[in-house]
C-alpha cells in the first residue's frame, strides 16, 4: 500500500511528529489522484498499526510511538527480506558464509568511516 | 444504500446475447469501474442502466425505479459517451445552457470554467468538433451536471494523454468535492485503478469480479522459479496465466488463496512470488487461450 | 448526493423552449417552401375567360391555396423528421422520457401550425401585393375581412395539426420498422389505384369528403381535433416502446 | 378589426424578438422568419388600403342576373322604361333637332337592339337612354370598368360606336379553409358581361334608317 508506505517515510524523515494531525482522506486523495476509498484503506492501516489514531470527527493522528513501530517494522519485514534474498543470492553465486560476511564487514566499515 | 441493483439481466440482440443473467449491486457514492474488452457488453449494460435500451429479462432498478422511461432516474443520472448528440443548430455555449436548464444540479460557474480551460469555443458547433474535442465536451457536460448517477462511457476516447490525465483529476477533485455514485467504464484498467474505488470486470456478457480495487490488486498472484517446482506448487489450481521464461524457469499465475505457510515454504523453495498488475489480471482473465498471443506463433 | 425530482409537465415545458431553439431551420424550409409556391401562384392559381363581340374578359384568381397545400406538405415532413433517429437521441442527451419526448414533439408541431396556418394565409396578401406591384394589375379582393381571416386560421392550423399528426404516427411506424419505408408509398398508390378502377369512390375520396367537405365548422372542429389525438396517441404509445441510442 | 389584428400581430413580432434575444442566439433563421412576417404583415396592410374602394356584390346570383335582363327586355319593348330604371346607365338629350329623318348606324357586328318610341307630343327632342351594359363575374359587378359605347349626333346620323376592351381582371380569393365554411366557389365562375339596349324617344313625324341595327318600334 503506497500510501501507508509513504506516510510512514513522512513520520521517519521528521515530517510529522507525534500527535499532530496527518492529511486527511481526501486530502491524499486529491495529491495522489487516488480514489478517497483507497487512502482511507491505507490510513485505516496505519491505524491498525498504532502508528496513527483516529480523533473522532478530528482526522488521523501520529501515536507517540510510530516511529519505534515503523521502525522496527521495516527491520522486521524490509531488512529480514533483503537479508532473505541477499543469501539466497550468495548461495547461487556459490559465494562461502565467511566470504559473504567479509563482504558485510567491509561494506559496513566503508560506510562508517564516512 | 443501493443505487443500482440488477437482478438476472439479460439483452439479446436478435440471436445474440449480449448479457447473461447480470446480478450485482452498486453502492450510493462510490466510483465503480466498469471493466470490460471490447464487445464485452459493457456500453449495453449502461445503457439498460440508463435506460436508453430495456433488459429482455431479469429486473434492473436505478434509484429503486425501472429506468426505463423513468424521469425521476432520467433527471437524476447522466450517459456521457462519444455518441452523444446534439442539435447542430445551437452553439456550444447553447447546448450548455440547455443542460443548466435540464440538470437541477448543474454547476455553471464549473462548466464555464473547464470550458474555458480547454479553450472551446461559445459560438462553436458539437457536431464540427474533432473526436477527442467531443469527448472532452462531452465530460464537462457530464461533470457540470452533478447527477447522482453519473455514468461515463469510454469517456476518454480520442482524447490525448495531457487531456485524460486532467480528466481524471478534475473528476476526482469534483467527486471529492461532491461525491456521488460515478460508473467508468474502459478497457485500460491500468488508466483508471486509481480512480476507482470498486471493479466491476464483465466478459462476454458475464460478471467476471466485482470487488474493491485493493482486493483486485491481491486476488492472483504470480509464481516464478524452477518449472517443476512452480508446476508443483501450484498444481491443482487454475491457472490463470502461464509462461515460459527461458529453459527452465516457468511463470504461472493463479489465484492467491494460499496460506501463510504455504507462501513461505515456497519461498524457501527459491520460488519468486509477485503481487500481478490488475490490467494484467484483466488480460489474463479475458483471454481465451490461456497461452496468450505468443501461442498463436508457436506453431510446432 | 440527494435526488432531486421533476415533473412531467416540467420535462414536458424544457424540451420544448429546447426544441424550438434546435428545430429552428425547419422555419428557414417553411419560409423557403411558401416563398416558392407563391411565386408557383403569381400567374394566378386558377383562370377563366369570357369572348364577347367587343369585351373580352380573362379573370385570374389568387388565393394562397397553393402555398397551404406546400405548407401541409411541409408540416407532414416537419412531422416524421422529428420522429428520427437523430431527433430522438438529441432528447436523450438531457432529460427526458420517451412521454415528454412525445409530447413536447406535438407542442412543437402545434407551435409550426400555428406559424404556418398564419404566414399561409397571409401569403395571398404578399401575392396580391406583388402581382400590383410589378405585374401591374389591378386588384380585386372579394375575401372578406377579419373574421373570416380568423376562421381561415383556425382552419388551415386544424389541417396542419391533422397532417402534422399523420406524419408523426407515420414516422413512429417507420421507425419500428423500415419496411414501412417502402409499404406506405405502396398502400398509398395502391389506394390510388383502387380508386380509379372502382367508380363510385373508395377510401381516398371519402376520407377526402369526411374533411374537406364538411361544411359545418365545429363538425369539421371536431372531426380534425379527435383524428389528430387518435393519430398522436397511437404514435406515443408506439414510441413509448422504443429503445433509444441503440 | 383587421387593422387590430395586424397591430397585435406585429406586436407579438416585436415582443418575440426582444425576449428571444435575451435567452437564444440570433440566427439566420430568425432574420428571416422576421422579415418574411414582416413582408407578409406590410402586403396585409397595403392590401387593406389598396382594395378598399373596390367591388360590391352584384344582386344575386346567376338566375337572378339572366332574369333581371329578360325582363328589361321585356319591359324595353314595351316600352315601360319607368320599370328599368336599375338598369339605366346613360341618358343623352339631343334638342331641338329639326331634321326631317334619322340614321341610326352601328358597327357591323353590333348585335344589340334598338327600341325607338315616337313621342306622342309635340317635341322636337331626341332622348337616347343606354341600359346594360354589365360586367358580373362570380356574382361581383364589375360594370364600372367597362366602357360605354361612343355615341354622337352628327347631322343625320347617330352612330352607335362599342369599344372593344381586353379586360383582365385579377380577382383575390379566399383560401380553402375559409370557403369550405362560406361556400364560396372558385371551379364555377360565371360570366355575364356587355349587353346593352338603346332606347330612343323620338318626334312623332322623324323619318328612321337604320344601318347594322335592327330597330324595333315600340308601341305604347
Amino acid at each position: 500500500m503506497q500510501i501507508a508506505e509513504w506516510i510512514e517515510s513522512e513520520i521517519l524523515n521528521g515530517h510529522f511528529h507525534s500527535d499532530q494531525k496527518v492529511y486527511s482522506q481526501y486530502q491524499l486523495a486529491e495529491m495522489y489522484t487516488i480514489n478517497p476509498a483507497t487512502a482511507a484503506k491505507g490510513l485505516n492501516l496505519l491505524v491498525e498499526e498504532n502508528i496513527l489514531y483516529k480523533k473522532r470527527g478530528l482526522g488521523m493522528f501520529v501515536t507517540g510511538e510510530a516511529r519505534e513501530i515503523i521502525l522496527n517494522k521495516r527491520k522486521n519485514q524490509t531488512l529480514k527480506h533483503l537479508v532473505q534474498e541477499l543469501v539466497l543470492e550468495a548461495r547461487r553465486l556459490q559465494i562461502s558464509n565467511d566470504d559473504l560476511f567479509a563482504m558485510l564487514r567491509e561494506k559496513m566499515a566503508e560506510e562508517g568511516g564516512k | 444504500m443501493k443505487v443500482i441493483e440488477s437482478k438476472g439481466i439479460t439483452k439479446n440482440y436478435f440471436r445474440k446475447q449480449v448479457l447473461k443473467e447480470l446480478t450485482f449491486s452498486i453502492e450510493e457514492n462510490k466510483i465503480t469501474g466498469l471493466i470490460g474488452r471490447n464487445g464485452a457488453g459493457k456500453t449495453t449494460l449502461l445503457k439498460i442502466i440508463a435506460g436508453f435500451i430495456r433488459e429482455t429479462s431479469g429486473k434492473m432498478n436505478v434509484f429503486s425505479e425501472t429506468p426505463f422511461n423513468s424521469l425521476n432516474v432520467s433527471v437524476n443520472s447522466i450517459f456521457v459517451d462519444d455518441q452523444m448528440s446534439f442539435p447542430p443548430a445551437l452553439q456550444l455555449g447553447e447546448l450548455l445552457n440547455e443542460a443548466a436548464r435540464f440538470y437541477p444540479n448543474w454547476d455553471d460557474q464549473l462548466a464555464r470554467k473547464l470550458f474555458n480551460y480547454f479553450s472551446f469555443d461559445a459560438k462553436g458547433y458539437h457536431n464540427r468538433l474533432s473526436k477527442g474535442k467531443t469527448s472532452t465536451f462531452n465530460m464537462i457536460i457530464g461533470l457540470a451536471s452533478r447527477c447522482p448517477l453519473t455514468i461515463f462511457d469510454e469517456p476518454t476516447t480520442g482524447m490525448d494523454e495531457a487531456v485524460r490525465k486532467d480528466f481524471y483529476r478534475a473528476l476526482l477533485k469534483d467527486y471529492i468535492d461532491y461525491p456521488r455514485t460515478i460508473i467508468l467504464s474502459s478497457h485500460h484498467l491500468d488508466e483508471i485503478e486509481d480512480l476507482l474505488e470498486d471493479v466491476l470486470l464483465i466478459h462476454n456478457g458475464m460478471i467476471l469480479l466485482h470487488m474493491p480495487v485493493s482486493d483486485l490488486k491481491e486476488w492472483a498472484i504470480g509464481v516464478k522459479g524452477a518449472s517443476e517446482d512452480v508446476l508443483d506448487f501450484t498444481k491443482e489450481r487454475e491457472v490463470l496465466y502461464k509462461n515460459s521464461v527461458g529453459m527452465n524457469t516457468l511463470y504461472v499465475v493463479v489465484k492467491n488463496d494460499f496460506s501463510e505457510e504455504a507462501l513461505n515454504k515456497a519461498h524457501q523453495l527459491g520460488l519468486e512470488l509477485t503481487p500481478v498488475r490488475s490490467s494484467d489480471l484483466f488480460v489474463y482473465l479475458t483471454t481465451e487461450t490461456k497461452g496468450g498471443i505468443d501461442d498463436v506463433f508457436n506453431n510446432n | 448526493m440527494s435526488l432531486t425530482t421533476t415533473s412531467l409537465a416540467e420535462t414536458v415545458k424544457k424540451q420544448y423552449f429546447y426544441k424550438l431553439k434546435a428545430n429552428i431551420d425547419s422555419f428557414s424550409s417553411l419560409v423557403g417552401i411558401q416563398i416558392l409556391a407563391i411565386l408557383f401562384s403569381l400567374g394566378g392559381i386558377s383562370s377563366s375567360g369570357m369572348g364577347g363581340s367587343f369585351v373580352n374578359v380573362n379573370v385570374k384568381y389568387y388565393s394562397p391555396d397553393l402555398v397551404l397545400v406546400f405548407t401541409l406538405i411541409w408540416s407532414f415532413i416537419t412531422a416524421v423528421t422529428i420522429t428520427t433517429r437523430p431527433y430522438r437521441n438529441h432528447d436523450f442527451s438531457f432529460v427526458t422520457s420517451r412521454l415528454s419526448s412525445s409530447l413536447s414533439n406535438i407542442l412543437f408541431l402545434v407551435t409550426a401550425s400555428v406559424l404556418g396556418s398564419v404566414t399561409a394565409l397571409l401569403s395571398g396578401n404578399l401575392l396580391q401585393m406583388i402581382s400590383y406591384l410589378i405585374l401591374n394589375e389591378q386588384l380585386y379582393n372579394i375575401g372578406s375581412g377579419a373574421e373570416h381571416m380568423v376562421l381561415g386560421f383556425v382552419v388551415a392550423f386544424l389541417y396542419l395539426m391533422l397532417i402534422g399528426a399523420c406524419g408523426y404516427l407515420i414516422g413512429s411506424l417507420i421507425q419500428v420498422s423500415k419496411l414501412f419505408v417502402l409499404l406506405f408509398p405502396i398502400l398509398f398508390i395502391g389506394l390510388l389505384f383502387l380508386e380509379g378502377v372502382v367508380t363510385n369512390g373508395f377510401i381516398v375520396s371519402n376520407v377526402y369528403k369526411f374533411y374537406a367537405m364538411e361544411s359545418v365548422l365545429f363538425l369539421f372542429v371536431g372531426k380534425t381535433v379527435l383524428t389528430a389525438v387518435a393519430l398522436f396517441i397511437a404514435a406515443i404509445s408506439i414510441l413509448n416502446r422504443l429503445e433509444v441510442r441503440r | 378589426m383587421s387593422l387590430l389584428l395586424i397591430v397585435l400581430l406585429g406586436g407579438l413580432i416585436f415582443y418575440m424578438i426582444k425576449a428571444g434575444n435575451s435567452f437564444v442566439t440570433i440566427k439566420i433563421t430568425h432574420w428571416l422568419l422576421v422579415v418574411y412576417t414582416s413582408v407578409l404583415v406590410l402586403s396585409t396592410i397595403a392590401v387593406a388600403v389598396l382594395t378598399e374602394e373596390t367591388i360590391s356584390q352584384a344582386k344575386g346570383g346567376q338566375e337572378v342576373h339572366d332574369e333581371g335582363l329578360s325582363s328589361l327586355y321585356t319591359n324595353l319593348s314595351k316600352g315601360q322604361i319607368d320599370k328599368a330604371d336599375e338598369y339605366l346607365i346613360k341618358e343623352i338629350k339631343f334638342d331641338n333637332y329639326q331634321n326631317q329623318t334619322l340614321t341610326i348606324t352601328a358597327s357591323p357586328d353590333y348585335g344589340s337592339q334598338v327600341f325607338v318610341e315616337k313621342k306622342q307630343g309635340e317635341d322636337s327632342t331626341v332622348e337616347l337612354f343606354l341600359y346594360g351594359n354589365e360586367l358580373t363575374v362570380d356574382g361581383y359587378d364589375f360594370s364600372n370598368i367597362i366602357k360605354l359605347p361612343d355615341i354622337e349626333l352628327a347631322g343625320h346620323t347617330l352612330s352607335i360606336v362599342p369599344i372593344r376592351q381586353n379586360i383582365d381582371l385579377s380577382i383575390a380569393t379566399n383560401s380553402y379553409p375559409i370557403r369550405q365554411f362560406t361556400g364560396e366557389f372558385i371551379q364555377n365562375h360565371y360570366f355575364s358581361s356587355g349587353e346593352s339596349f338603346i332606347y330612343l324617344r323620338v318626334p312623332r313625324d322623324l323619318e328612321l334608317n337604320a344601318e347594322n341595327v335592327y330597330l324595333e318600334v315600340v308601341d305604347k
